[in-house]
């Protein structure tokens, strides 16, 4: 079999080994891409936001951060110990929601935001649970100060950073964590679908990633506890795109909640398939598809009746704070579409946070802006936010004056509706037509 | 429980048949291993949705033009590339993957990401087959599974290019003493196999969204059906998407949903090591094994 | 053309046969060589020579019959343990290793577990020695030791030589049975009368040889026993002049009266 | 009354240098050495300064840490490809092995990085070699298509299954003591497995595998059995690789199944036909020019794998011999004036 690509064996004696000389390709290399570090006046201070730019998640929070952004720099920017310094963002793709989770490349692109971009501060992400548990290291090895505000779910984190708090203090996570979101807040809206329309049979469909499966386990322990009877429990790889066989088995078990968790844009698929079974299961849970605001039409109006967990408040139209209203509308001007996915409020409030910490530490200094943010008290979009000082996790409640809330939503003839909790809710829970016969 | 198993199986099958039938035409045809076949598939896919949406065009011709788009493909494809390298198996595998790599990775960085990109079903429609719902989307994938089956057969053994191709597949230096330009019959072969993958693909998408992704799985399950079902014999291929189809279909229903491409990829290394060409191909006894 | 007192059979064939699906490569033959034969195995085209050698040394499995050497059947066992047992083979179509020069060539055999084993060629021993042992072949096989021949790339050395060379890499592996495919086709009458010399010193040696071969005459030269194959099947076998003699082996070779 | 005029004629340098055999070389002037010797010693010169020169960028020292780990995977592939004829289109197999073997090593056993990366390479590699010792006796289309699905297997049966820390894989794996022992240790592999690989397949273990690629019937024929042969060839190929996945982990302290990704595949092959298939050193220096290349493009995503994939296309597709053959060849034609 000849070896195709043209290969000169080494002939003996004719041919002398030799090498080229390499300085040229590296030098070359080395010149074309050093970019010069250049320093103006009051110069800004540098976000950098690790994204996975091609998903939900990753623009969305991108879209919340440039809004604060903007927002601080006309407003004169943060006060540094008496300067005055406007933020700026360096956004980069690390491509981690991708089937096969490539931490590699999030690791990389983390690494190459700190030491090339020089960046003060990372604000979003990673996104991946798995890639941004694996950057820990690396904020501990260049003691970069770190808000995750989106994707991040699993309990895993906060609690990696309690455990050795010395090693991993400089991460923080002002977005929710399953554990708290399941006990908290899911379950009282499963313990308000069985009172108000006695639904009881439930089918668990989860993603095969960390917090998906974690999830999963976690709702499965504690609905047998509480008398639900769970039909049955599927995993699905990241990526996949053919639901039938679940669903169809859902419609032989009669399954009345189809519990669904998973952030891969497929759940659009999930839930194409779901409306064209006409399966007589109520869908709740997380999906990232259906918490956008254009999903209804991009779905054909299969969202119809699906409660969606947008695990942290703000992120459709509701009354928590003041600022609430105020950040929605000022990202529909920006954005001419309300926010979307769950990371914008928090993404946004990061910022925010950031900005408050600063000031208040008086200076850029991780160790400083670390202790600042343990002591933060700050009345934000979707309640008030405030950080556990050995787990750096935001405190949630279902009082927004208490802590972070969340906000469930069911989608009613085309909009987003926030049902729960009572504090910022703007509408009812409705049954589908359906469910009742 | 069983009369769901029958139909979706079925369904899986016809669905690997209309995925794995180009490969295995093109292989079969001028022994060229087209490793972009996953590519083209997801491309035309986003050419469909393209001319639909921002050109606007009625949505059957949008469906015939990127079949016919594809095709074009496919012919670029061999003259541009296969044909400088033909006769070098691994430079075929390896230039045509990293094509089809070129296609796919661009069309993310192009913007086409999320969910949200979806072609318009036939009809909404659901009929019961053995009181199993189908929708109409998937009787029409069944159907045009094995018509694109029987069309294939038939163009073989009637029409004169057909058989021209059945020619070049046994003997390519026979067929080609017999007057048969290979260079053409080869780049008929290779777009017929891309278009085949266009229509699987315009018919398999609407049932979800178009995602960059399902192209590697595109050509993983292609390859699993024509290793198992013997490189290059159609019926091989058809056989081979059955047993796969079956128990893909099995290993969700019974097993984890994600078990799915490990008994794929078990079936193409098992075939590979047992009986490299394939349990139903033709025997090639010295070309496989040392 | 020697004499062997004591018949020491070493190689027994019974009853083989190879068949492709319908077709009879080799039917039914079976043949006894002892120690120090020349045995010529003749036969027109097709007629299951190359096949019947392809069984013996293992690169094809026999559908029926036995092959034992020294009384061991090794029916079917994988060539490389056959030629480990001493049976060597040339190939018909020469297969040098085309990336090396001709010394480095007969490296590899003398690289082989038989080689060191046997070792009597200083076979084993460092990288070096067996560059100087690959020389000392070359150099029986007729090469002059300095002569720019054993550097030549293996690729551009004429037909004759990678006869030889091939002949070399049986030599290497200090044989006990040396089965020649077709030695002397291809070759200018000069070349020939050149390796002839070369095959009766090395069946001087001890080594017994198996050759196929269509060049009757040169064959007769060495050859002290012959068997005629045609279609397959064995048409006799025996002294040189009594088999060519044979209205079998003339009608295979000519063609019968009647065709005329 | 003529004067003397001394004619010169242009003459190529290497004419008078080389020798029957291709260790001994007739050198009879200093010009000669340095001629023979420049190549060689810039290429080291080059890779042993680099982590100097690049220190006031901390960025670019790491990614020439990734240029020697590319180096080592490219390095591994070509001696397979080229030396053995088994084209594997599964790199990322031995590097996966060798950097969850060392992951498991050091977390769970608690051995040092010293230690865990010796072991997990010596182990992964039997591991390798064990896996793919069915496979061995297939030709060509076939090999590659297995080995194109292992990486992808071991993906899916860790995702599956949920063993090796599933889709989180193994965290906090410690990270080398200094900043210099982290650099040099990788850059002394990469010669080693270059120089070391340059010299055996000239030794006669190394004819013997060549001798396989040429014509695996005449080594049967010679009494060497075809796949125990080819096994030692992949045992040393995925030494290489594993010691790579096992080095890598160690330098970002995590590993998970993204060290199975195609990237890691693809890339090698690659380097390899930029470099210079079928010559140990081209692919380093096709990895030395690739990684900078996609690293520059980290920031546009997917535009990374789209330009390496088209590079790659086009030099598969002309059939370009790669660098450096291109540049051994010209290098031959440098002339001297020479008195006559």
């Amino acid at each position: 079999m000849q070896i195709a690509f043209y290969s000169l064996m080494p002939k003996e004696d004719t041919m002398i080994r030799h090498y080229t000389s390499v300085i040229i390709a590296l030098g070359l290399a080395l010149l074309f891409s050093v970019t010069p570090q250049l320093t103006n006046a009051a110069d800004p201070i540098k976000l950098g936001a690790p994204l996975s730019t091609a998903f939900l998640y990753g623009w969305d929070a991108e879209r919340g951060i440039k809004l604060a952004v903007e927002e601080i720099n006309a407003a004169g920017g943060v006060d540094v110990g008496g300067e005055k310094r406007p933020f700026s963002v360096e956004v980069i793709d690390t491509r981690d929601l991708e089937p096969g989770v490539p931490v590699d490349d999030a690791i990389k692109a983390v690494e190459k935001l700190i030491l090339q971009k020089e960046v003060d501060f990372l604000v979003g992400g990673p996104v991946r649970s798995e890639a941004a548990l694996a950057v820990l290291d690396l904020l501990n090895k260049h003691k970069k100060v770190s808000i995750v505000t989106t994707g991040v779910l699993s309990p895993a984190y906060h609690k990696t950073i309690a455990e050795n708090y010395d090693k991993y203090k400089y991460a923080f996570r002002i977005s929710n964590e399953i554990v708290n979101i399941i006990v908290k807040e899911m379950m009282p809206v499963f313990e308000k679908f069985r009172a108000d329309f006695g639904l009881e049979r439930v089918h668990i469909m989860v993603q095969d990633v960390a917090h998906a499966r974690k999830s999963g386990e976690v709702v499965d322990k504690f609905l047998t506890k509480a008398g639900f009877t769970v039909v049955s429990h599927d995993i699905y790889p990241t990526g996949n795109t053919d639901f039938a066989p679940g669903l169809l088995k859902s419609r032989r078990e009669n399954a009345d909640v189809l519990f669904i968790f998973m952030d891969m844009p497929e759940t659009a698929i999930l839930l194409k398939q779901w409306k064209s079974f006409k399966l007589k299961s109520l869908p709740f849970g997380f999906m990232s598809a259906a918490e956008q605001p254009d999903f209804w039409e991009a779905s054909k109006g299969a969202a119809e009746y699906a409660v969606v967990d947008m695990i942290n408040g703000g992120n459709a139209p509701a009354e928590i704070t003041p600022w609430t209203m105020k950040f929605v509308n000022a990202y529909k001007k920006m954005w001419n579409k309300e926010p979307e996915g769950y990371g914008t409020s928090s993404s946004y409030m990061a910022v925010y946070a950031l900005k408050d910490a600063i000031e208040r530490a008086g200076t850029l200094e991780s160790d400083k802006v670390v202790t600042a943010l343990e002591n933060i008290d700050l009345m934000g979009v979707y309640g008030r936010i405030r950080f556990d000082k050995k787990s750096h996790q935001v405190i949630p409640s279902t009082d927004p004056n208490e802590g972070a809330i969340t906000g469930m939503i069911q989608w009613q003839d085309g909009k987003r509706v926030t049902f729960w909790p009572a504090a910022g809710a703007v509408g009812e829970l409705m049954l589908p037509p359906w469910a009742k016969e | 429980m069983f009369y769901d198993i029958l139909v979706y199986g079925f369904i899986q099958s016809a669905a690997l048949i209309l995925m794995a039938f180009g490969f295995s035409l093109v292989y079969g045809v001028s022994r060229l291993p087209n490793f972009a076949h996953g590519a083209i598939y997801v491309f035309t896919g986003f050419i469909a949705w393209a001319l639909f949406n921002t050109v606007g065009l009625p949505y059957w011709l949008s469906v015939l033009l990127s079949i016919l788009a594809s095709g074009g493909i496919g012919v670029l494809i061999y003259y541009v590339i296969l044909r400088r390298v033909r006769g070098m198996e691994v430079s075929e595998v390896i230039a045509t993957y990293a094509i089809g790599l070129v296609f796919l990775e661009g069309l993310r960085y192009a913007g086409f990401r999320g969910g949200t990109y979806t072609l318009p079903v036939a009809s909404d429609g659901v009929s019961f087959i053995f009181d199993v719902p189908v929708d109409h989307q998937r009787v029409l994938l069944m159907i045009l599974g094995f018509a694109m089956v029987a069309l294939i057969w038939l163009l073989t053994k009637y029409t004169r290019m057909g058989r021209a191709l059945k020619g070049m597949a046994q003997d390519e230096r026979a067929a080609m003493m017999l007057g048969i330009d290979s260079d053409a019959t080869a780049a008929v072969a290779v777009a017929l196999g891309s278009m085949l993958a266009g229509v699987a693909a315009l018919i398999i998408f609407p049932l979800g969204s178009l995602v960059v992704e399902e192209g590697y799985k595109v050509l993983i399950y292609a390859i699993a059906v024509c290793v198992v079902g013997g490189l290059g014999s159609w019926a091989g291929t058809v056989i081979a998407a059955f047993v796969l189809g079956y128990s893909q279909y099995m290993t969700v229903a019974y097993g984890k949903p994600h078990f799915q491409m490990v008994v794929m990829l078990l079936a193409i290394i098992a075939t590979l090591i047992v009986r490299p060409s394939g349990f139903f191909g033709k025997q090639k006894q010295l070309e496989e094994r040392v | 053309m020697s004499t062997h007192h004591t018949k020491e059979p070493i190689l027994e064939i019974r009853s083989l046969s190879k068949h492709f699906g319908g077709v009879k490569a080799v039917d039914d033959v079976s043949l006894t060589v002892n120690r120090g034969d020349v045995v010529g195995i003749i036969g027109p085209n097709g007629s299951g020579k190359t096949t019947l050698i392809n069984c013996i040394t293992g690169f094809l499995k026999p559908t029926k019959g036995t092959v034992s050497f020294h009384g061991k059947d090794i029916t079917g066992k994988k060539p490389h343990k056959i030629a480990d047992m001493g049976i060597n083979r040339t190939f018909q179509i020469m297969r040098p290793y085309f990336s090396m020069p001709a010394y480095k060539n007969l490296v590899i055999p003398l690289s082989s577990p038989r080689a060191k084993r046997v070792g009597g060629w200083r076979g084993g021993g460092k990288h070096g020695d067996r560059d100087t042992v690959a020389v000392d072949i070359l150099e029986e096989l007729g090469f002059e030791r300095d002569s720019r021949v054993p550097y030549k790339m293996a690729g551009t050395l004429p037909t004759g030589y990678l006869k030889r060379l091939e002949l070399g890499r049986c030599l290497a592996l200090r044989p006990e049975l040396i089965i020649c495919d077709e030695v002397f086709s291809g070759l200018s009458a000069s070349e020939i009368s050149s390796l002839v010399p070369l095959i009766e010193k090395l069946n001087g040696q001890g080594i017994t040889m198996i050759m196929i071969e269509h060049r009757l005459a040169e064959l007769f030269r060495v050859a002290n026993r012959v068997m005629a194959l045609s279609y397959g099947e064995k048409v006799t076998e025996g002294e040189p002049d009594e088999v060519i003699n044979h209205p079998k082996v003339r009608e295979a070779y000519l063609g019968s009266e009647e065709d005329f | 009354m003529t004067t003397e005029t001394t004619q010169k004629r242009r003459e190529r340098i290497d004419r008078g240098i080389k020798v029957r055999s291709e260790s001994l070389y007739a050198l009879n002037s200093f010009e000669e050495i340095a001629y023979l010797l420049t190549p060689r010693v810039l290429l080291i010169a080059a890779f042993v300064l680099m982590p100097l020169i690049l220190s006031p960028w901390p960025y670019w020292g790491r990614v020439g840490l990734s240029v020697c780990i590319l180096a080592l995977l490219s390095i591994s592939f070509d001696f397979l490809a080229n030396y053995v004829g088994l084209v594997s289109l599964g790199g990322a197999f031995f590097y996966g092995v060798g950097g969850y073997m060392a992951a498991v090593l050091n977390t769970e056993l608690g051995l040092p990085p010293v230690l865990s990366i010796p072991v997990a390479t010596l182990l992964g590699a039997g591991f390798c070699t064990l896996a793919l010792l069915p496979c061995l006796p297939l030709r060509g289309i076939y090999f590659a298509i297995v080995t194109l699905m292992y990486p992808l297997l071991m993906t899916r049966i860790i995702e599956a299954f949920d063993i090796l820390g599933g889709t989180e894989g193994f965290r906090g794996i410690d990270g080398f003591s200094g900043f210099f022992t982290e650099q040099y240790g990788l850059i002394l592999a990469m010669f080693i497995a270059l120089f070391g690989l340059r010299r055996f397949v000239n030794m006669d273990g190394g004819l013997v595998i060549r001798a396989v690629k040429d014509n695996d019937q005449s080594v049967r024929a010679s009494g060497i059995s075809v796949t125990r042969t080819k096994a030692k060839a992949v045992f040393l190929a995925s030494l290489t690789g594993c010691f790579a996945g096992a080095y890598y982990i160690h330098m970002y302290s995590n590993v998970g199944i993204s060290s199975f990704a195609l990237d890691l595949s693809i890339m090698p092959i690659a380097a390899t036909i930029i470099g210079g298939a079928g010559t140990l050193v081209g692919p380093v220096l096709g990895a030395a020019i690739l990684v900078p290349l996609s690293e520059f493009l980290r920031d546009f995503g997917s535009l990374r794998i789209v330009v390496y994939a088209l590079v790659l296309t086009g030099f598969v597709v002309f059939r370009s011999e790669g660098l450096m053959n291109y540049m051994t060849r010209k290098y031959q034609q440098v002339e001297r004036w020479v008195k006559i």
